[in-house]
């Protein structure tokens, strides 16, 4: 059953240990919409993907994706869904053993029994999408960032997914390569129909994407919103990311020392 | 002094879910080797790895072991004056003995920090994560072919190992120390019995077994060691570990079976 | 996916409708090789087609190539926005000949 | 590397290994395997210590058979030990079935020694003349006693 939202995250709570990374998360992804979850160095959002791919466990709260809740699913059913989504990893993730083309057919040569020329052909077509077809034949160590990026996209997409998700994408990368990653990302939203989730911190390609932004501050939901609302926000959180002013640390001083001197517990 | 004993504890509780994790690979990968799809060229192409290339340095160490084998048995025989009895020697050390147990060492020094290393590095750079978001099941995927791989290498490096090395103890034995040609050869033919040369290969077949089980596990689940985080350093000393962990693992396994067989 | 093939006299009409994906597309590569095989011309009629995939994408590509081979002409007949939109992200939509009505591509047939 | 030549790598490979397997187990542990023709003969010892099955059998020195198995009888104390003999070698009815053993520590064997019966003995007869074998404990507390006795 299609609802309308691709995704649906109900009051998530993570935990690493003793400390609470995410708590309390509600977010909803529409279908074919691009969803930006942003936040500073240590908010969560890497983790709240991780949650999202069925990577980890949450400790509470669900998340339903396509209609299933992947955190008390059997492993079958988790993997049937995840033949329908992409994954473009921070670093790319490549199969180091393999080349590019092989990095690519991987998902096609284990899920479906086509033909050769059409594996060869789909591969092609992929490549060409990202402009690496002409490095088809190379080992990813031989490959630049952004290369290895545009080469995890390629790999992502290979099967058509119905999601697809981005970690950092556009980290590391020259300002072109990034407008270029940023423009074939709402071209796959609008040609492929794709509900795409991207995770970053890169102002530029925020604006530039988003159809939504869901802001994440210390492992708490800060707000989800259009652009528009984003910008006009008055939570000093959120103008805090936008305009990259440094967090003033206005903590007294006590606590500051006590926070110095307490050993490691 | 609390600090040191809270550290031997969480050593010892780190170890114990070590062995845990790799018990469980093996059961998961056992159950998961029974559904489709099979796929045989990942087996061939790790028997290949682990297997044909180790067979130079199998085949060097089980000369040399054989012509030492040689030496000393001759020296300490001849004290005897039962020289003669040099073939059944050397041929039955090797294949009750030394023949599983060096050929399992040589493995895990060549291939078994491979394994691991591979394991690791592929752990740090979220490939495996990238398997598991294809919908490929990482465990069967990359540890499978290893393992099994392992279990029929192993012993069929053993038994060349054991040629050679009964090759080395005639070498030295009866052309440099001209011990008779016939009671070499003879001596061996009658005191081998089938029980040895099965003794040998069950000890392989285990070893096998164990050495892929422990290095593919200490890769594959370095993120959850106390190694995880530390990046490349971790996957050096996971391997170094697995690699001490393995041959230690072979030398008490090699005395149980050992007792328990013969 | 449904598909049905029909003969005219020097070329053939295969009328698809629905979905192509990874499913479906071998079915769809088979009806188009198996066709062409014959030597006929090739007019692929897409006015129904509600969603095709990279998979299906590379089935009309490989019958292309056939079709260019054995010197036959081969063309998208009609071909529904969905389809177009796919055809223009993988930059194909010039490669392919696109016509309106059968007629176009019979009077080109006779050229 | 080629998909084809780690095949080709890997089946050398196996086939090295699987003829060492087979040297192995036919030619070296085979001995005892390949059962030459012959006929089967038993006999009891009061103490065979180190005999092993697959010991060899020796008439004049000369290899005639081998030990297939070795029992205890708990009723008599004994151990009946069964012997193959190959085909064509005449055991009389008194010969004697002895344990030796080669050079000082070398391995038990055991030694008929040919009587002067004409009736042979054939198969699942009992050679009733045996002589246990002599460990060198006997031998030199046999030698101090007799000494100053």
């Amino acid at each position: 059953m299609e609802t309308a939202n691709a995704i649906e995250i109900r009051d998530l709570d993570v935990d690493y240990g003793s400390r609470r990374i995410l708590s309390d998360i509600n977010i909803d992804i529409r279908q074919g919409e691009i969803m930006v979850i942003m936040g500073g160095s240590g908010s969560g959002k890497s983790t709240l993907l991780r949650c999202i791919l069925g990577l980890k466990k949450p400790s509470a709260g669900h998340i339903y994706m396509l209609g299933t809740d992947i955190c008390h699913t059997s492993n079958k059913k988790l993997y049937g869904l995840r033949e329908q989504i992409g994954v473009a990893f921070q670093g790319g993730a490549l199969f180091t053993s393999m080349t590019v083309a092989e990095n690519i057919q991987l998902p096609l040569r284990e899920h479906t029994n086509l033909d050769e020329n059409t594996i060869q052909i789909m591969t092609r077509i992929k490549l060409d999408m990202v402009n690496m077809l002409p490095y088809e034949n190379l080992m990813p160590s031989e490959l630049s960032g952004g290369m290895k990026k545009r080469a995890a996209l390629a790999r992502a997409i290979i099967m058509d997914p119905k999601l697809l998700f981005f970690d950092e994408p556009s980290a590391g990368l020259d300002p072109i390569t990034s407008a270029e990653l940023d423009e074939l990302i709402v071209m796959l939203k609008e040609s492929m129909k794709m509900t795409i989730v991207v995770v970053t911190h890169e102002l530029e390609s925020v604006f530039a994407i988003a159809d939504r932004i869901a802001i994440l501050g210390e492992g708490q939901l800060v707000q989800v919103g259009t652009p528009e609302e984003i910008k006009s926000s008055t939570d000093e959180r959120v103008t805090g990311l936008l305009n990259r002013t440094p967090r003033k640390n206005n903590v007294d001083k006590d606590v500051h020392i006590e926070r110095l001197t307490r050993d490691k517990e | 002094m609390i600090k040191a004993i809270s550290n031997l504890g969480s050593y010892a509780i780190e170890t114990i879910e070590q062995i845990g994790r790799t018990f469980n690979l093996l059961l998961i990968i056992a159950w998961k080797m029974c559904l489709p799809p099979y796929q045989i060229f990942p087996i061939i192409k790790q028997i290949y790895f682990i297997g044909a290339r180790s067979l130079t340095v199998i085949i060097i160490s089980g000369a040399t072991i054989g012509m030492v084998l040689g030496l000393q048995f001759y020296n300490t025989l001849e004290r005897f004056g039962s020289v003669g009895v040099l073939g059944s020697a050397v041929a039955l050390s090797i294949i009750r003995e030394l023949g599983p147990v060096m050929t399992a060492l040589m493995v895990v020094g060549r291939a078994g920090s491979a394994i691991c290393a591979e394991l690791g590095i592929m752990r740090i750079t979220e490939q495996v994560d990238a398997l598991e978001c294809m919908a490929i099941p990482p465990d069967k995927y990359l540890v499978a072919p290893k393992l099994i791989a392992g279990i029929v290498s192993v012993p069929l490096l053993n038994f060349v190992f054991n040629v050679v090395a009964i090759g080395g103890g005639y070498f030295v034995g009866v052309i440099m120390l001209g011990v008779g040609e016939g009671s070499y050869v003879n001596g061996m033919i009658d005191s081998v019995v089938w029980g040895d040369v099965r003794l040998g290969m069950v000890k392989s077949i285990i070893f096998g077994m164990l050495i892929t089980l422990i290095c593919c596990a200490k890769g594959f689940y370095l993120h959850l060691s106390q190694y995880g985080s530390q990046g490349a350093e971790g996957v050096s000393r996971a391997t170094t570990d697995a690699v001490v962990i393995s041959s230690v693992s072979v030398l008490f396994f090699d005395f149980l079976i050992g007792a328990l067989m013969s | 996916m449904k598909s049905n093939l029909r003969y005219e006299i020097n070329y053939d009409v295969l009328d698809l409708s629905g979905e192509i994906d990874l499913h479906h597309s071998p079915e769809l590569r088979k009806k188009i090789l198996g066709s062409l095989k014959n030597k006929k011309s090739l007019l692929i009629n897409m006015q129904e087609v509600s969603y095709i995939d990279s998979s299906g994408i590379a089935s009309l590509v490989e019958g292309f190539q056939t079709a260019k081979e054995n010197k036959l002409s081969y063309g998208l007949l009609r071909i529904s926005e969905p389809a177009m939109q796919v055809l223009t992200l993988t930059r194909l939509d010039k490669v392919f000949s696109l016509y309106d009505s059968i007629d176009q591509f019979q009077s080109q047939l006779q050229a | 590397m080629a998909k084809l030549n780690i095949e080709l790598i890997t089946g050398i490979f196996v086939i090295i290994g699987i003829a060492c397997f087979t040297w192995l187990a036919i030619s070296v542990a085979g001995a005892t395997f390949s059962e030459q023709p012959g006929y089967s003969l038993t006999a009891r010892f009061s103490s065979i210590s180190g005999l092993r099955e697959g010991a060899v059998i020796e008439g004049a020195g000369v290899r005639i058979g081998s030990v297939t198995a070795i029992e205890f009888d708990p009723d008599s104390f004994e151990a009946i030990v069964h012997l193959h003999i190959n085909e064509g070698v005449p055991v009389q009815e008194d010969a004697i079935a002895a344990v030796r053993t080669q050079g000082i520590i070398g391995e038990k064997y055991i030694n008929i020694i040919p009587g002067g019966f004409e009736e042979l003995l054939t198969e699942g007869m009992e050679i009733y003349e045996t002589e246990s074998a002599i460990s060198i404990e006997d031998l030199v507390s046999r030698y101090i006693f007799s000494s100053d006795g």
